[in-house]
């Protein structure tokens, strides 16, 4: 398990650089989906596997699938070399940094709650992870379920009007 | 803190839907609305204009029939009580006026009809939803939601870059912030092991009773909560539009359609500073970090900034949207005055808030010729002399903005200040004073061109084209007519006889005080 | 006719709201009927406020025409009037001044007639208000408020530099007011945290306790927004532009009744809620007093613009009302507030005939005018009256005024005393010499050749407030039996404070030592 | 209403009435309201007359008209006293201003502002009246102060003249810098007797501290400085001769500059009780009459000889005062009043005669033009100069006999010295106006006066002849005296008499140097005999000295005015505009810039927005961390 | 446990990294969706640490809410290509001040 967190921090980590670093969007693109990859991985260990299908299916599948049409339906010259600043890139790496450094602080100082919960990793695997998540989905959260519905109708409409050429 | 009557059984689903009947309401007429686009004969701008107002009336109609309920919905998801009766009624009133500003605009601009208005109505009912959220989960939901249909309805003029532009900073912007406050929900999520307010303010108050005893978490929990209201501060202060957050808010307010710029200051602010007055009296309101310090900086700077950056602004819109960051931080105070008292008063000066800025904006749009141009003050010359009921009521709500007395705004202004004063925060007040003080400046730059321009016209015909001066082409909208009136006798009553409006307040801010 | 007596304050600050009802369905472009009927409503307002005299009760420092109502329980605000018989008089002359310069801008005022009269009706409501409030937030409501019918009025109708003039006004006078507001506040809370009990009501906040120190910091609040009121040295530069620039109804209405209300605040307010304070820091009020009223004078000395001198001429007058308040001597204090009608009634009138001399000639340089004595014999006596008046030659008022403030204010401050009375040497200075190079001498501008006398119209704008000048200083008593009894009321309030500090002053004396 | 109260109140009344009258309708009365105001204030004399044998036959009264200002403490009305004193400058007033009403029908015949002028007179005596009777301190400075403004108005009656409403202009400001010691004299006073009333007030006088009595009969003493023309403020009296004659006779010479001088025997008691002020009174009184007598004697306008001489005169009076005899000194004002109000007339009679020709250098030989002038004129001239039996003679040896018997040897000689002086100025005036051949311009022929004004002037030389013998010496046993002093019972006796040298032989040494003054003048203007300019140039610096009157208003104006004015400017623009007001405006400006400075945060930049975003952030992170 | 928030913490700051250097409006996008990312894992570990399951459940709603944020985004990349053909945010500048 450790070994495997550590692989995966790393693949995930380094294909997250890779998204801000590459100039090329499409690439940046490609190793996003490496990430997300790494992510549901995460998830696998984390005994979370329909999340991970989740990720896979909707990140990796949906949402990157739209980002790469998107950027083939532009014309990929013409965006893929869009620089940036050098001082841009010096004050963004400090505030990252810093922020980072904040964030590493307040966790390494910091303490979470002793674990309370009922679902333990012998209990989710019992019942099964999809069956808990489908069950507190559809009783607890039933609301802000409904919610995301209507949110995603708004998104495609949103979608269709930012992306036809005229009224 | 009351129990939290969470209902479960057979017939929850009835008592919960009680809870959110109003956004339903409006759900289904936003519904209603984007159907009329498939019926050519139906699709016109006025139906959707029609069923949207019915649409807010029968949820306003709902709200107050619901007034006197108390429901936690959906396994405590939502709340509705008091407060909520009080912000849907002063959302719907900024839906109600948007709506009703742009009738006129849309029949200007030619944009299609129906999905603009669903999307009003959709935003509402975001709104709405936010405010009465219990739920990590239902505030990020609802925010997004709620910021979804604002980044839409920015965007929505087409062929304008402006326009586009706008919603593209915004979206980045928006986006970026609610990162912030979803990496903020980890910590707490991380800390207190739940994500319902209520449940997390029980923990918080047992910790802060224990001390740093051992058994619950200690010191360490503690650490983890700051980090995580921090982050999720920045989140939400970006929707209140507070420096350093704010910069967003004059870019997206000068490009979006004006009647959506209204429907921005009023409706999302009045929604961000609703869910951040709940979550603040719940969770960031205890004595394990002092959050008062974080946000008297805040306000301060808002205050100052935009006040600041108002002064020169010679941009209507981009002027009221700085006045609207320094109006922010003037809510603010209520918030750090804190007690009942001071949720009053923030909730007083809110709906205060509302009013003024909902008949500024309609002002604006009435002048507003769909270009650039008709935004410059120095178009405004000379309009007291035209249109003098008009701008009688500009200059009215200006001064309700400067804080003048008679005007609603000096008796938020008051009550937010004393309510500031009570807790001791004096330098705080006078800080906010001296800006009101030098603020004037810029909302009476406004009635100097008004009224006293440098040459005064030589009462040209109404319909002129040549004159350069503030035109309106056609009779003035009875919608927005009816707007600048409501407003302007509410921001009248609230100013003189404000005392039923403070106890609507009150009871509102009975609830929040009393967990 | 019982209910009328009882709610007169009302009535008297409702009318004019009343009035403008009347005035708003007249056609703009009837100008002879708005300027005629809102003068004839501005006159039965002031016949309704004589009422209130003829009703007064002498001898008495108690507050009468008492009108209460619950406003907003919440801030325990209410609808609280009454006057004593300070307010009594500054009612008068509001009244009085706002029927005067309506009848005096029939030739001013060219444009906008109907807006104009609006404005002014609207203005003597706050105006009114302000002096009638017992209730702070009541007070502060109308004393602000009161800022915008003015700014209008200089701003739209000014000449030259007005939109300036006006913007520094409001926004000079707005800062002032709202770190005013601030003490206010706290005093507010104060009375709160120590009876539980939210309450605006003045009588009752007398009594809040506060503490020396913190006394000192509310005062310099109250003070700030009172002393650019007045206006105080150095706080008066919004002044001389204010008053330049605007018409001669808002020259009139500004000296006459606005720069009263810092004064009125000190009295109403600032004093007996921090008796202490007022006492430890009276020597630098009266310090600056004595500054404004040399500084004043010197400057006006100077001035080229009639209209700039009768201003700074203003900083100098109200240097002896501040002077003779915070002396803390009934005899002063009687004489401060009669000198508060006198500096209404002796400098509106000169505003009144400078605004006069500008319509005739269309200048304010003193040095365009000459020998106007020769072409209008009627002007030239009335406004050597309203000169001597301001110079405070005795058996006109103003000599009345000084005399009191002086001879009160000199066993506290003897020598502060002296210095601001050689001030009245400068007066005499000053506008006489103005009055020579306006009215005495040779005709030098072609324009004073057909220089016409006063009509009617003007005549009987100007006699009300000669008469006055006459009258006060012939025979104050009317006046003073009104003004003394509420002076006495007031320092026998406050006194003990003075002994009390004065003990802590000797204490801490002795434990430093 | 007691008859004595009724009259006492009836004598302001007239003029007051009459004041009102001219000035409301004063259009409507042509040339008739002069006739009528002179009637009135004839009335008035006579009243005063009435009145003056009432109380000598009873006794003095007071009476309270109504209250006043009653404020706190402060309580004054309009009250009168009728005492001795009060009626003997009743009398004097009214009837000097009833003779100078009169004459001044025919001397303002024509002008214009023939109702104005009467207007004012009224308006005049009525504050004078009320200035001697008033009883308490407040209503005698508002009558100080009125008939102040009355001299202002009055001397700037032909206002057209620049020069005139200047020299209005300047008497007013000048006596406001007395009055200004005199009212802060009144504060004083309050602050430490609690009452201005008169009676009161010198009853708590003698327990007062005595530097306090100093300093408040010092300070009262600096408005009789104003008023009365002494120096430093004796400017404005040479100027105010721009004003029509019958004026300066009336209020520059008879009246209105006495006032200090009965200001100061009416406060004997807190002079008295103060030795140093006192002394300063008399020193100042000393100095001014020399210094006046020795501009007066190389002046050329005729009007401002005799200016200079009432200033002179004015000295002596103080000299009297000063040395604690009042009843002496209001003698000589009583008996000045006659003679300077008579040469005053005479001078405008002159006036008149030659059309307004004031410069000596221009006449010569009107004796033979204007016989009735020229000896009226001669007559106050040698009152003037102590030749008996000249009233100038009694009074002013009852002044100087006393001041040389209370040992003030020094003031007695500097007395003599300006006697001769006096003298010789006066009859340097008559010899080069009314003998020698005539100089005037041609096209100037003098003529007499008309009778209304002739008739004033010959029963005011009457007076000057007769009045003398009132004071008939030795003084101390005269009938004035015995009338007077009782009034004065409450002073201090400071200056005993330390002499006892006999009348004559004092009066000798006067008279001795009245004569010579008159020898000299003879010597020099009629003789011929030594040529005036020959000693004009021997004495240049001297010569010049006298003849720019020392400088003084050259001095005050580089010494005072213009610094002042400099001073005043630079409050003005440099002060108040840039500094005060340039503060405030510099607070605005500082907002502007900052509000530029402001808006470039918002560059529009995307990028810098998620910069300050995300700075925050990082701030607020860190803020919570340190803490 | 804390590790996994490290790593979470350290996707969001390159997350954040992105946003503010990049001018593509993709790749800011992109960066956008790291962030959001970070966040989920963090809610799964914390989640799993805790022996809950809400935490979860909020992850499913985030990876919604990203769908429906990548549809508006997109959306508006496109609109604003359209307008000036380029996706660099730098041309995103007509309104200051």
């Amino acid at each position: 398990m450790e070994a495997l967190f550590y692989v995966f921090s790393f693949i995930a980590i380094f294909s997250a650089l890779m998204v801000v670093t590459m100039r090329n969007p499409l690439t940046s693109a490609l190793y996003l989906v490496l990430c997300f990859f790494a992510l549901a991985g995460f998830y696998v260990i984390l005994d979370m596997q329909f999340l991970a299908a989740m990720q896979i299916l909707v990140y990796a599948g949906a949402i990157m699938v739209l980002v790469v049409l998107v950027i083939m339906l532009l014309n990929i010259s013409r965006i893929k070399n869009i620089g940036s600043d050098l001082h841009q890139k010096i004050i963004g790496g400090l505030i990252s940094l810093i922020l980072f450094a904040e964030v590493v602080l307040y966790i390494i100082n910091g303490a979470q709650k002793k674990p309370t919960g009922i679902f333990t990793r012998a209990l989710i695997k019992k019942i099964g992870n999809t069956q808990i998540i489908g069950e507190f989905l559809f009783t607890e959260y039933m609301l802000p379920f409904e919610i995301a519905s209507i949110l995603l109708f708004v998104a495609i409409i949103g979608a269709y009007l930012f992306a036809k050429k005229k009224y | 803190m009351h129990n939290m009557p969470l209902i479960y059984g057979m017939n929850f689903l009835e008592k919960s839907m009680l809870s959110i009947i109003p956004e339903t309401v409006i759900i289904i007429f936003a519904f209603m609305v984007l159907f009329l686009a498939f019926f050519e004969k139906l699709a016109k701008r006025k139906n959707s204009y029609y069923l949207s107002l019915i649409g807010i009336g029968f949820s306003i109609l709902y709200v107050l029939m619901l007034s006197d309920r108390n429901i936690y919905g959906f396994y405590g998801s939502v709340v509705f009580n008091g407060f909520e009766v009080f912000l849907f009624i002063a959302i719907l009133f900024s839906g109600m006026f948007t709506v009703l500003m742009s009738k006129d605009y849309m029949e200007n601009s030619g944009m299609p009809a129906p999905e603009y208005y669903s999307l009003i109505l959709f935003g509402l009912s975001a709104m709405m939803f936010l405010v009465s959220s219990n739920n990590l989960i239902m505030v990020f939901l609802s925010i997004e939601f709620m910021s979804i249909c604002a980044y839409i309805l920015t965007g929505y003029i087409k062929g304008d870059t402006r326009s586009t532009e706008a919603a593209l900073k915004y979206f980045i912007l928006g986006a970026f912030a609610s990162a912030f406050l979803l990496f903020g929900a980890v910590f707490i999520y991380a800390a207190t092991g739940h994500l319902n307010l209520y449940a997390i303010h029980s923990f918080l108050e047992n910790i802060s009773y224990a001390g740093s005893n051992k058994a619950v978490g200690g010191i360490g929990i503690k650490i983890y909560i700051s980090a995580g209201l921090v982050m999720f501060l920045v989140g939400l202060a970006f929707k209140m539009s507070l420096f350093p957050f704010h910069s967003w808010t004059p870019d997206a307010y000068d490009g979006a359609p004006t009647p959506i710029t209204n429907f921005m200051a009023t409706g999302i602010k009045l929604a961000a500073f609703a869910i951040f007055l709940r979550i603040y009296s719940l969770i960031y309101n205890f004595n394990i970090m002092n959050f008062n310090d974080i946000l008297w900086l805040l306000a301060v700077f808002s205050m100052t900034f935009g006040n600041i950056a108002a002064l020169l602004s010679s941009n209507i819109k981009r002027l009221l949207a700085y006045s609207s960051i320094a109006q922010a931080g003037y809510i603010l105070i209520g918030i750090i005055g804190g007690g009942f008292y001071g949720y009053s008063g923030t909730l007083f000066y809110l709906l205060a808030y509302i009013f003024m800025t909902a008949g500024a904006f309609a002002v604006v749009v009435i002048f507003e010729n769909s270009d650039i141009i008709s935004l410059d003050i120095k178009r405004y010359a000379g309009i007291g002399y035209k249109y003098p009921f008009i701008a009688a009521a500009m200059s009215f709500f200006l001064l309700s903005f400067a804080g003048i007395p008679l005007t609603s705004g000096f008796m938020g202004k008051f009550y937010v200040f004393s309510s500031a004063v009570k807790s001791g925060y004096n330098w705080l007040v006078l800080i906010a004073l001296l800006n009101s003080a030098f603020a004037a400046f810029y909302y009476i730059k406004i009635i100097v061109k008004m009224y006293m321009p440098d040459k005064e016209p030589a009462s040209p015909p109404l319909n002129s084209s040549g004159d350069n001066l503030g035109i309106i082409s056609g009779a003035i909208d009875d919608g927005l007519m009816l707007t600048i009136i409501i407003c302007l006798i509410l921001t009248l009553l609230m100013g003189v006889f404000p005392q039923i409006f403070i106890n609507f307040a009150n009871n509102s801010a009975d609830l929040l005080w009393r967990i | 006719m019982d209910f009328f007596i009882k709610h007169l304050l009302s009535v008297l600050i409702f009318f004019p709201v009343v009035s403008i009802f009347l005035l708003l369905p007249v056609n703009k472009k009837n100008e002879w009927l708005l300027r005629n009927l809102s003068t004839f409503l501005s006159l039965v307002e002031f016949i309704f406020s004589l009422y209130l005299f003829i009703y007064f009760r002498p001898n008495t420092y108690k507050f009468q025409f008492v009108e209460k109502f619950n406003w907003i329980p919440s801030f325990g605000a209410s609808y609280f009037l009454g006057i004593d018989g300070v307010s009594l008089f500054l009612i008068l002359l509001t009244t009085l001044l706002t029927f005067v310069s309506l009848l005096s801008s029939y030739r001013y005022i060219k444009t906008h007639v109907k807006e104009f009269v609006i404005l002014m009706l609207l203005l003597e409501t706050f105006m009114l208000g302000t002096f009638a409030a017992l209730d702070v937030l009541l007070f502060y409501l109308f004393w602000e408020f009161m800022l915008i019918p003015m700014y209008f009025i200089i701003g739209m109708w000014g000449t030259g530099n007005r939109v300036y003039s006006a913007v520094k006004f409001v926004l000079y006078t707005l800062s002032g007011s709202l770190i005013m507001l601030f003490g206010l506040i706290y005093i507010f809370i104060m009375h709160y945290d120590q009876t539980g009990n939210f309450t605006f009501n003045i009588l009752r906040l007398y009594n809040t306790h506060i503490s020396d120190g913190l006394q000192l910091i509310l005062f310099i609040a109250l003070f700030l927004g009172f002393a650019i009121k007045i206006p105080l040295f150095p706080f008066h530069t919004w002044l001389p532009d204010a008053h330049t620039e605007a018409p001669t109804a808002g020259s009139v209405i500004l000296a006459g009744v606005l720069l009263k209300f810092g004064v009125y605040g000190f009295f109403r307010f600032a004093i007996p809620l921090l008796p202490r304070a007022a006492f430890a820091l009276a020597p630098f009020v009266i310090v600056l007093s004595v500054i404004g009223i040399l500084y004043g004078a010197f400057v006006s000395i100077v001035q080229k613009d009639l209209k700039r001198l009768v201003a700074f001429s203003s900083v100098s007058h109200m240097g002896f009302i501040m002077l003779g308040l915070f002396a803390m001597s009934a005899i002063s204090i009687d004489g401060s507030v009669i000198q508060l009608l006198n500096h209404g009634i002796a400098t509106g009138a000169l505003f009144l005939f400078v605004g006069m001399l500008y319509e005739r000639m269309h200048t304010r340089q003193i040095k365009d005018f000459g020998g106007i004595a020769k072409k209008a014999p009627i002007f030239t006596a009335f406004f050597m009256i309203s000169v001597l008046a301001s110079v405070g030659l005795p058996g006109l008022n103003g000599f009345i005024g000084e005399f009191l403030i002086l001879v009160g204010a000199f066993r506290s401050y003897p020598v502060l005393t002296i210095i601001g009375a050689s001030g009245i040497i400068f007066a005499a200075v000053y506008l006489l010499w103005m009055f020579q190079r306006v009215m005495f001498q040779d005709v030098t501008n072609p324009a004073a050749e057909n220089f016409e006398d006063m009509n009617l119209r003007e005549i009987i704008t100007i006699l009300p407030l000669i008469i006055l000048m006459f009258l006060i200083g012939f025979y104050p008593m009317p006046f003073l039996e009104r003004i003394d009894p509420t002076v006495l009321h007031f320092l026998s309030a406050i006194n003990h404070h003075k002994a009390v500090y004065n003990l802590i002053k000797l204490k801490t004396g002795l434990s430093n030592a | 209403m007691d008859l004595k109260i009724l009259i006492t109140w009836l004598i302001p009344l007239f003029p007051l009435s009459g004041w009102l009258l001219w000035g409301l309708f004063g259009k409507y009365f042509k040339g008739l309201s002069g006739y009528i105001a002179s009637g009135f204030v004839v009335a008035s004399f006579i009243l005063s007359v009435v009145l003056f044998f009432i109380v000598a036959y009873s006794h003095g009264f007071t009476d309270t008209l109504y209250p006043w200002v009653y404020a706190g403490i402060f309580k004054t009305g309009v009250s009168a006293v009728i005492d001795r004193l009060s009626v003997i400058m009743l009398v004097m007033v009214t009837g000097v201003s009833a003779l100078v009403h009169i004459y001044s029908i025919g001397y303002m015949q024509g002008d214009k502002g023939f109702s104005r002028y009467f207007s004012f007179l009224n308006l005049f005596v009525f504050s004078m009246v009320m200035l001697v009777i008033s009883n308490n301190l407040l209503l005698l400075y508002v009558f100080w102060e009125a008939v102040g403004f009355c001299s202002y108005i009055l001397i700037g009656f032909w206002y057209e003249k620049k020069s005139a409403s200047d020299a209005g202009k300047k008497a007013f400001i000048v006596n406001r810098v007395g009055d200004f010691g005199f009212a802060v004299g009144i504060f004083l006073l309050f602050a430490t007797t609690k009452t201005l009333n008169y009676e009161a007030v010198f009853a708590a006088v003698p327990s007062i501290p005595a530097y306090t009595t100093t300093i408040i009969a010092l300070l009262l003493f600096a408005g009789a400085v104003g008023k009365s023309a002494q120096f430093p403020l004796h400017v404005w009296l040479p100027d105010a001769m721009e004003g029509p004659t019958p004026v300066s006779a009336l209020i520059h010479a008879a009246t209105m500059v006495t006032a200090g001088v009965y200001m100061v025997a009416r406060f004997h008691v807190i002079f008295s009780y103060s030795p140093a002020a006192s002394e300063v009174v008399l020193a100042i009184g000393t100095f001014t009459a020399f210094f006046a007598a020795f501009i007066a004697l190389t002046q050329f306008d005729i009007k401002r000889i005799i200016a200079y001489s009432t200033v002179s005169q004015l000295g002596y009076m103080f000299m009297a005062v000063g040395i604690g005899s009042y009843t002496a000194g209001i003698f000589h004002l009583i008996s000045h009043a006659v003679f300077k109000g008579l040469l005053f007339l005479t001078a405008g009679s002159v006036m008149h005669g030659l059309s307004g020709e004031l410069d000596l250098r221009k006449m010569g030989g009107l004796y033979t033009k204007m016989k009735t002038t020229a000896i009226t004129f001669i007559v106050g001239g040698l009152a003037l100069s102590g030749i008996p039996p000249f009233s100038g003679f009694f009074s002013k040896d009852a002044v100087l006999a006393d001041i040389y018997n209370k040992g003030f040897y020094f003031a007695w000689v500097v007395g003599e010295i300006t006697a001769l002086m006096t003298a010789f100025y006066i009859f340097r005036l008559i010899f080069l106006a009314f003998f020698g051949e005539s100089k005037l311009d041609s096209g100037k022929h003098a003529h007499e006066s008309p009778k209304i004004m002739t008739i004033p002037m010959i029963i005011l030389a009457a007076f000057a002849v007769i009045i003398g013998f009132l004071g008939m010496p030795p003084f101390n046993d005269s009938l004035f005296y015995s009338f007077l002093h009782t009034d004065f019972k409450n002073a201090y006796n400071f200056a005993p008499f330390v002499n006892d040298t006999p009348w004559y032989a004092l009066s000798f040494i006067s008279v001795l140097a009245g004569l010579s003054g008159i020898y000299i003048a003879y010597i020099l203007y009629i003789k011929k005999s030594v040529d005036p300019e020959r000693i004009k140039s021997i004495f240049k610096p001297v010569y010049m000295l006298s003849y720019n009157k020392v400088y003084i208003d050259e001095i005050y104006n580089f010494l005072i005015i213009k610094p002042l004015l400099v001073f005043f400017d630079f409050l003005w623009k440099v002060i108040d505009v840039k500094v005060i007001d340039g503060a405030v405006n510099g607070i605005a400006g500082a907002f502007a810039v900052f509000s530029v400075k402001a808006r470039k945060i918002q560059n529009g930049m995307l990028m810098s927005y998620i910069l300050t975003l995300s700075i925050g952030a990082a701030a607020l992170l860190f803020y919570y961390f340190i803490r | 446990m804390n590790n996994y928030l490290i790593v979470a913490s350290i996707i969001f700051c390159i997350g954040a990294l992105g946003v503010i250097v990049r001018k593509n409006l993709i790749v800011v996008f992109m960066s956008l969706e790291l962030m959001f990312n970070a966040a989920n894992l963090g809610f799964v570990a914390v989640s799993n640490r805790l022996n809950l399951i809400s935490g979860d459940i909020f992850v499913i709603f985030v990876i919604v809410v990203a769908a429906a944020e990548a549809a508006i985004a997109l959306g508006i990349a496109i609109a604003f290509y359209r307008e000036k053909g380029t996706v660099d945010i730098d041309k995103a500048n007509e309104l200051k001040n």
